[in-house]
C-alpha cells in the first residue's frame, strides 16, 4: 500500500505542477513510513519538503498555498498528532469557501498514518475520523487496499474540497485479518494489490460491496474490513462486507439496499465507541431501514479507554469479537 | 517588583486613575537609521527597539525612513483614512439602530491600513484582521457590497454566511476574514510560499493584532516564514489593548513586539503606526527586501486603539475615559493633514469639503444598501445556507434543502 | 444564570484556596459575559485573572497547575475558540491520570460559552459537545438552567476528572423557546431560576425529566430542553422531556426506562446533526431499546452545514420543526 | 543566496559527504562573561548569541561560569551519565531480541538530563523529553521499575497503559511523559505559577527539542512563563536532529534557540550541552533568578544526538554515519571522566571498574524485570485497561468489562 500511495503522489506531482508534497521527515528521508519515498529526488525539493515540526503550521501553509491557486498534499506523521491542527482544519479549511461567498477554497489533501496494531501505544494508534466526520465542509477518506489507496488518492488531490486522507498504517505492509499473533502477510496476491500504473481514480463516496451476502451486512473501513472478511469467514455465515472507503462522503444508498435486503447490521471500527463514527452509521441505518430491521445495529469497535499499550490486542476488535456479535445478530429468538 | 508569589500584570491606569503613558518613550522623528533594504539582519536587530518616526511635532516630515511621497498620494491616503472614519462613524450608528448585528471601528489605526493597502501593489494580498476595513477604502472597494455585507441582505457577497465586517474581497487582495483571530497569519506565509514556488514576486501581507501574537498560530507562521524565506510582511498592530486586557497581558516583561523577531532571524521593525509615512516607508522597505528573494520582515505598529473593542464592548469599563486624548502619538488622520498643510497642499476649507462628500458618498451606499433591506429584512435566498459547504453538495445537504422546500438548483 | 454561575465560582472559590478562574479578559473586566464579574475584586488578583489569547496555552497552564494540586477553572471566551485547545485536552487532560498510572490528574473545569441564538454568525455560535464526548477521560456538562448551572458547576470544579462546562448563552439572560422573533424573556419566575445560596451541588450524570409524558421520549440538553418543551406544548401531545444535563456522563438508565415506556423517541440538539452527538444517543436507544420502539429515533438538529448568520431562525431547530417530528413521531400508520 | 523561487534549507552534509560543522563557532572555555543571576534582561542579551563553556580542551574549569563543584558531586555525575549510557545500551539490545516494542537513546546528550537533576532540588519538577532519561538514572530511580515499564509486564508501573520509556516519576520530581512532543511545555509554566501562587519556592524545568520549539506549545509557554513571571527555567535541547530533520528546518536563518528568549523579554543562554560544568551552572543561575522571583530564563542546551532517533530509525539514511565523531563539542562523559582525572580525583582503573558495576548493575534490573516477563509474555491485569481513565469508571467501562468478564474489583 505504501508503494501504491507513493505513486499516487508520483502521478499527480508529475500531471500537475500545482501539487506540492510536505511534512515532518517527507523530504530527503521520505516518510518515517517512506510513503514519500524518492519524490524530492524525481521532483524536486521544491516540491517535496521537511517542515517545521509544527502540525498547525503545516495545515495554515497548506492552506495559504491552496488559497494561492496551489493543490497541496501535507502529511502529519501520526493520526494521533492531527490534533495540533484541529483548529486550522475545522475553522479554516472546513469554512473558507462556504464564509467567503466562493471566492478562496482550500484545495488540501491531508494524508496522515491512522490506527493501530502495529504495538504503537497511545500515541501512535488513534483513530480519530469521528472528528471529522462531525465537520461540515470536510471529506474523510480511509482506503482499506493498495488499489483503491492509489485511486482515492489522486481522486482526493483532485478534489476541490479539503480531504482528509487516513492511511490504516496497520496495512502499509499487507492485509491483516486482525489475529495479533499469526505470522505477517504481506499484499502480494491479493486481488486488491495489483495496482494498475499511472493515473486511475476511485471516486470519493463510493462505497464497495467486498463480499456480498445475504445474511447480515457488516460496515467497516481500513483495517476493519479485513478483520470483517475474517470474522465472516470463520462464522461460515453469508455476510455481506460493504467496505465504505470514504465516511464523507458517505455512500448511503449502499447501505441502506444492503440493509434493507439482509435486516441486520453490524458496525466495525477500530476507535473508541462512545460518539465513533459507528453511531452515526447506527442512527443512519435505524432512520432509513427500522421497518426492515430484524435485530438492533450492532457496533463493534475499540472499547471506552485511551489505546493501550499492553492490551492492543485486546482493545483491538478481534474477528472473534465480531463473530460473537455475528451470532448474536443471526441468533433465532 | 519580585519575591514569591503569583505576578498577574496590571496596566497603569483605569477607569478613575488619570491616564499614564509615563513608561512610553517616544523617540524624536528622523533619528533612528534606515539601513539598506538588504542589510543583514543582525545589523537590523537594534530597530526591533527604537521607533521609527518621520512626521515631526511641527508636521514635518525627518529622516533616512521619509518615503518622499508625491502630494497626490499623500492626499488619497488622507482621503481614504477619512473615508474610513465616516463610515465607521455611520455603520456604528446604524449598529445602534438595530440595522445590523454587530460592528467594528478602527478609528486611530487607519494609517496602519490604508497606508500598507496604497504602498503594495495590486496583486500582492493581505491577510487581514477585522481593524483594516481600511485597505478596502483605500483600494475603492465599493462601499454599498461593504454594507450589504453588512446587513447580510439579498444583495450580500457573502451570501448571509458570515457575521458582519467579515469581508472576503478577493479582487481587492483582500483574503477571507474569520471570526477566530489569528488562525489566518499563517495562511499569509503559505501564500507567500506558494507565490515564490510560483516564480513570481507577489507579497503577502498578514496582519494580527499584539492580544493575538500570544496565539501558537502566530509563531508557526514566524517559524515557516523564516524557514523557507518567504515573501511575506508579518505586521503586529499593537494598538495596546485587546478587548479589556492591556498589551502587558500578551508581551510580559517584554516592550517590543518586533523584538519577537530576532528569535527567528527576521528583521523586527517598529514604527509609529499613527504616522502616514512612516507606516509606508517601513512596508516599502519590507516589501522590496520580501520581493528580493530576501524573506519576511516583522512590523510592529505602536498605535492606540480610540474606540471600543466592538459594539458589544465598553472601554469606560477597564481604562480611563479619557485615555485616548493622552495617546502620546497623536491621531493618524490629524498628522497627515497637517503634514500637507505644512508643505502648503492642504487646507482646512479642502478637509471640511472632502469630509462633507465622503459623508455624502457613505450616506448614499447605506441608502442603496438599506433600499434592498437591513438584518432580517432581507437576506439571500434560503438555499445560500446549503451552498458552498462543499463545491457539490452532497446528499445530506440535498435531503436537508429538500426537506426545507429547497430545490438545490432554483 | 449569569449570576448563578458566578455563585458558584464564587462559593468555590470562598471555600477552597486551590480554585483560581482565569482567562481572556475574565480579570479586571469580569469576561465578556460578566460570568466572573466582582471574582477579582472580591478574591485578589493572583485568584481571578486575565490570560494572554492563547487558548492552548490556557488549558496547558490549568493542566500543569493541575497538577501541582490546584483545581483551576478557566474560561475560553466562546467555545468556538477552543479548538486551538484540543490537543491539550484531548491528548494531555483526558489522559493524564491513565498514562501516568495515577501519579497525576488534571482536574479542571473548562468554561465556555456556547451555542447560537444571538446572531453572533459562525464563530460565536457552535456547539462542538460531540467532540468532546467522543474523547475517553473527558466529562461534558451542559446546564439549561440557573439552578442547574450552579450546582452543576460546583460539581464540575470538585471532580477529579476534566470536564468541559459549556453554557448556553442563549440562555444567559433567560429561557428561550426558540421563537427567533418573540419577545425576550427573563429567568424571573422561572422554576428552575431560583438558585439556593451558598454551596450545593446537581450531581454530574444524573438526567432530569422537566416534564413527564407518555406519549414520547424527547432527550434534549441546553437551550433545545426549552424549544423541546414549548413544541410540546405546542403539539399538546403528552411528551416526556428530558434534560440530560451532562452528556458524559450519560445518565442511559432514565433514557432508556423512559423510551421503553414511550417507545417513542426524538433527540433535539444545535449542533450539525451528521455525527453529532444525537447519533450516539440515536445508537444506545436503538440498541437497548429497540424491541420496545414503535418508530424509528428521530433526531432535529442544525443542519448540515456552518453555523450561518442572515439564516440563524432557520438553522436553528425551531418548535415548528421539533413538532414536525412530533407529529411523525405519533403518526399513526 | 536570494531571488524568487521557494527556499528550502539542507544541512551541510547528506550521507557520502564529508561532516561539516564549519558553521559552528566553538567560543573558548570561560570567556563568556558570567553577570549577576539577579542581572536585567536587556543587559544578557548578548549571552543569547554566545556559547557559554567552562570545560576547556585541557580537561580544566575556566571562567566565572565555573560551579566550583566537590569532587564528589562530580563524581557522582559521571556515575549517573555512564548508568545512563549503559541502560541504554543494554536496552537497545534487548529491543533488538524482540522483548520490547520501542526504545529511545539519549547518547551525547546525558549532561543534559544529569546535571539538571543533581542541581535541582527533590521538591522540585522536569517536565522531561523521551531524551532525559538521566534525570532519572541521577535520582536513583529504581532500575527494575523503568525495565517494567518498558516490557509492560506485569509490574509495569504504568499499568500496560503506555508505549516503553514514555515514564512518569512524581517521586522523583519527573512529570509524565507522553508520545506527542512539545504539548507538556506549557504544564511546566503552569505548575511553577501554582508553586509561586501556593507561595512555595519551587521550580519547574520543562524540556523541549530543537524541532519542537516549532510548535505553537513552545511559544504558549514562554508567553505565560513572561506574563506570569513564572519560576520555570524553560530547556531547549538542541541535539541539531529531529529524527531526520537538521536544526534549519525548526529555526530558519535564526542561529541561535536561546536567542528566542529576547522576544519574550526573557534572559536565554547559549551553553555547550556537553560541558557537565556549564550546564550545571546556567540551571544553578537560573534556578537562583526563578526562586529570587525574578522568572523565568530560556536555556539552549547546544549538543548532539549521536546515536538514531529511536529503535525505528536509521540515521545513516539521512547524514553522513561519521558526523557524530567530528562533533566539535566531544562527548559528555569523556570530558567529565578528563576534567576528574585531571584535578586527581579519577583514573581509569576506577573507570573501568564502575563501568563494569554499572553494567552489571543494569543487568541485574534486567534478570529480575526479565523473570517478571517481557512485553507480551507477562502484562498487568486486563482490567487496567478500563481503570483510571475516570477516577471512577462509568456505565460504558463497566459495562465493557463485564463484556470481556472482569468485574471492577477483582
Ligand atoms: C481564537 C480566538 N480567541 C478569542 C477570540 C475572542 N476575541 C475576539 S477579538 C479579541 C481581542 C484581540 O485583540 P488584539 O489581537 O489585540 O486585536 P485588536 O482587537 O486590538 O485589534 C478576542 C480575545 C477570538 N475571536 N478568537
Ligand atoms: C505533536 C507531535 N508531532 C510529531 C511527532 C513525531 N515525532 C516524534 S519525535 C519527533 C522529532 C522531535 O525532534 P526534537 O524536538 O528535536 O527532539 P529530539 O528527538 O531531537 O530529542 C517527531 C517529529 C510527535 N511525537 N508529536
Ligand atoms: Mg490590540
Ligand atoms: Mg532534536
Amino acid at each position: 500500500m505504501i508503494q501504491a500511495l507513493n505513486d499516487a503522489m508520483d502521478v499527480m506531482m508529475a500531471r500537475d505542477p500545482r501539487v506540492l508534497v510536505f511534512g515532518e521527515d517527507v523530504g530527503f528521508f521520505g516518510g518515517v513510513f517512506r510513503v514519500t519515498d524518492g519524490l524530492q529526488a524525481r521532483h524536486g525539493r521544491h516540491r517535496c519538503f521537511d517542515t517545521p515540526i509544527a502540525e498547525g503550521g503545516i495545515v495554515a501553509t497548506a492552506i495559504g498555498m491552496a488559497a494561492y491557486g496551489l493543490r497541496p498534499v501535507p502529511e502529519i506523521q501520526f493520526a494521533d498528532y492531527i490534533l495540533p491542527a484541529y483548529d486550522q482544519l475545522v475553522s479554516e479549511a472546513a469554512r473558507l469557501r462556504y464564509r467567503s461567498g466562493g471566492e478562496f477554497e482550500a484545495a488540501i489533501t491531508v494524508r496522515s498514518p491512522y490506527g493501530g496494531g502495529i504495538f504503537g501505544g497511545q500515541t501512535h494508534s488513534q483513530s480519530p475520523e469521528a472528528i471529522f466526520a462531525h465537520i461540515t465542509g470536510l471529506k474523510t477518506v480511509i482506503p482499506s487496499n493498495p488499489h483503491d489507496a492509489k485511486g482515492l488518492l489522486i481522486a482526493a488531490v483532485e478534489d476541490d474540497d479539503p480531504v482528509i486522507f487516513l492511511e490504516p498504517k496497520r496495512l502499509y505492509n499487507g492485509p491483516f485479518d486482525g489475529h495479533g499473533d499469526g505470522p505477517l502477510k504481506t499484499w502480494a496476491g491479493h486481488t486488491r494489490a495489483e495496482v494498475p500504473s499511472g493515473y486511475y481514480t476511485v471516486p470519493l463516496g463510493k462505497a464497495d460491496v467486498v463480499r456480498p451476502g445475504g445474511d447480515l451486512t457488516i460496515l467497516a473501513y481500513g483495517t476493519m474490513v479485513h478483520v470483517a472478511l475474517a470474522a465472516v469467514k470463520a462464522s461460515g455465515c453469508d455476510g455481506e462486507v460493504i467496505d465504505l472507503r470514504s465516511i464523507v462522503p458517505l455512500d448511503i444508498d449502499s447501505i441502506s439496499a444492503s440493509v434493507e435486503r439482509t435486516g441486520r447490521c453490524l458496525i466495525v471500527h477500530e476507535a473508541s465507541r462512545f460518539s465513533g463514527f459507528g453511531a452515526e452509521l447506527a442512527a443512519l441505518v435505524q432512520e432509513r431501514c427500522f421497518y426492515s430491521l430484524e435485530r438492533p445495529v450492532m457496533r463493534v469497535c475499540g472499547w471506552d479507554t485511551p489505546y493501550p499499550h499492553a492490551f492492543e490486542w485486546d482493545y483491538f476488535p478481534s474477528p472473534q469479537r465480531v463473530g460473537t456479535a455475528i451470532t448474536r445478530l443471526l441468533a433465532r429468538d | 517588583m519580585s519575591g514569591i508569589g503569583l505576578h498577574v500584570p496590571e496596566p497603569g491606569a483605569r477607569p478613575g486613575d488619570e491616564p499614564d503613558f509615563s513608561h512610553i518613550v517616544v523617540q524624536p522623528a528622523g533619528s533612528v537609521d534606515c539601513p539598506p533594504h538588504d542589510a543583514d539582519e543582525h545589523e537590523l536587530r537594534h530597530l526591533a527597539f527604537d521607533l521609527i518616526r518621520v512626521l515631526d511635532d511641527d508636521d514635518h516630515a525627518r529622516g533616512g525612513w521619509n518615503p518622499r511621497l508625491d502630494p497626490d498620494v499623500l492626499r488619497a491616503g488622507l482621503e481614504a483614512m477619512l473615508l474610513t472614519r465616516a463610515f465607521d462613524d455611520r455603520l456604528f450608528r446604524l449598529h445602534r439602530q438595530g440595522k445590523t448585528s454587530f460592528y467594528m471601528k478602527s478609528t486611530g489605526e487607519e494609517a496602519c491600513a490604508v497606508a500598507p493597502s496604497l504602498a503594495l501593489r495590486r496583486d500582492d494580498m493581505a491577510f487581514p484582521t477585522y481593524r483594516v476595513a481600511g485597505w478596502l477604502h483605500a483600494r475603492g472597494y465599493p462601499l454599498e457590497r461593504m454594507v450589504n455585507q453588512i446587513f447580510s441582505n439579498a444583495e450580500d457577497p457573502l451570501r448571509g454566511r458570515q457575521l458582519p465586517i467579515l469581508y472576503s474581497a478577493r479582487d481587492y487582495g483582500f483574503y477571507s476574514l474569520s471570526g477566530n483571530v489569528g488562525s489566518r497569519f499563517g495562511h499569509a506565509v503559505g501564500w507567500a510560499m506558494a507565490a515564490a514556488y510560483s516564480g513570481r514576486d507577489q507579497i503577502a501581507l498578514g496582519y494580527i493584532g499584539e492580544g493575538t501574537t500570544a496565539e501558537g498560530d502566530f509563531h508557526e507562521a514566524l517559524t515557516f516564514a523564516s524557514v523557507y524565506r518567504a515573501p511575506a510582511i508579518l505586521c503586529v498592530t499593537n494598538n495596546q489593548w485587546a478587548i479589556s486586557s492591556f498589551s502587558g497581558i500578551a508581551n510580559g516583561t517584554a516592550q517590543s513586539f518586533a523584538a519577537k523577531a530576532i528569535g527567528y532571524g527576521l528583521p523586527g521593525l517598529r514604527v509609529d503606526g499613527n504616522d502616514f509615512l512612516a507606516v509606508w516607508s517601513v512596508i516599502d522597505w519590507a516589501a522590496r527586501r520580501a520581493r528580493a528573494g530576501l524573506g519576511a520582515t516583522l512590523i510592529e505598529f505602536f498605535t492606540y486603539r480610540a474606540a471600543g473593542h466592538s459594539t458589544s464592548d465598553d472601554p469606560t469599563r477597564y481604562r480611563p475615559a479619557s485615555e485616548a486624548a493622552h495617546w502620546p502619538l497623536g491621531d493618524p488622520v490629524e498628522r497627515l493633514s497637517g503634514h500637507l498643510t505644512a508643505i502648503g497642499e492642504w487646507d482646512e476649507a479642502r478637509e471640511e469639503t472632502l469630509k462633507a462628500e465622503l459623508a455624502a458618498r457613505v450616506a448614499a451606499a447605506v441608502a442603496v444598501a438599506e433600499k434592498v433591506g437591513t438584518l432580517g429584512k432581507s437576506k439571500p435566498p434560503l438555499r445560500e445556507m446549503f451552498l458552498g459547504v462543499f463545491k457539490e453538495p452532497d446528499w445530506r445537504l440535498t435531503e436537508q434543502m429538500r426537506e426545507l422546500g429547497l430545490e438545490e438548483h432554483d
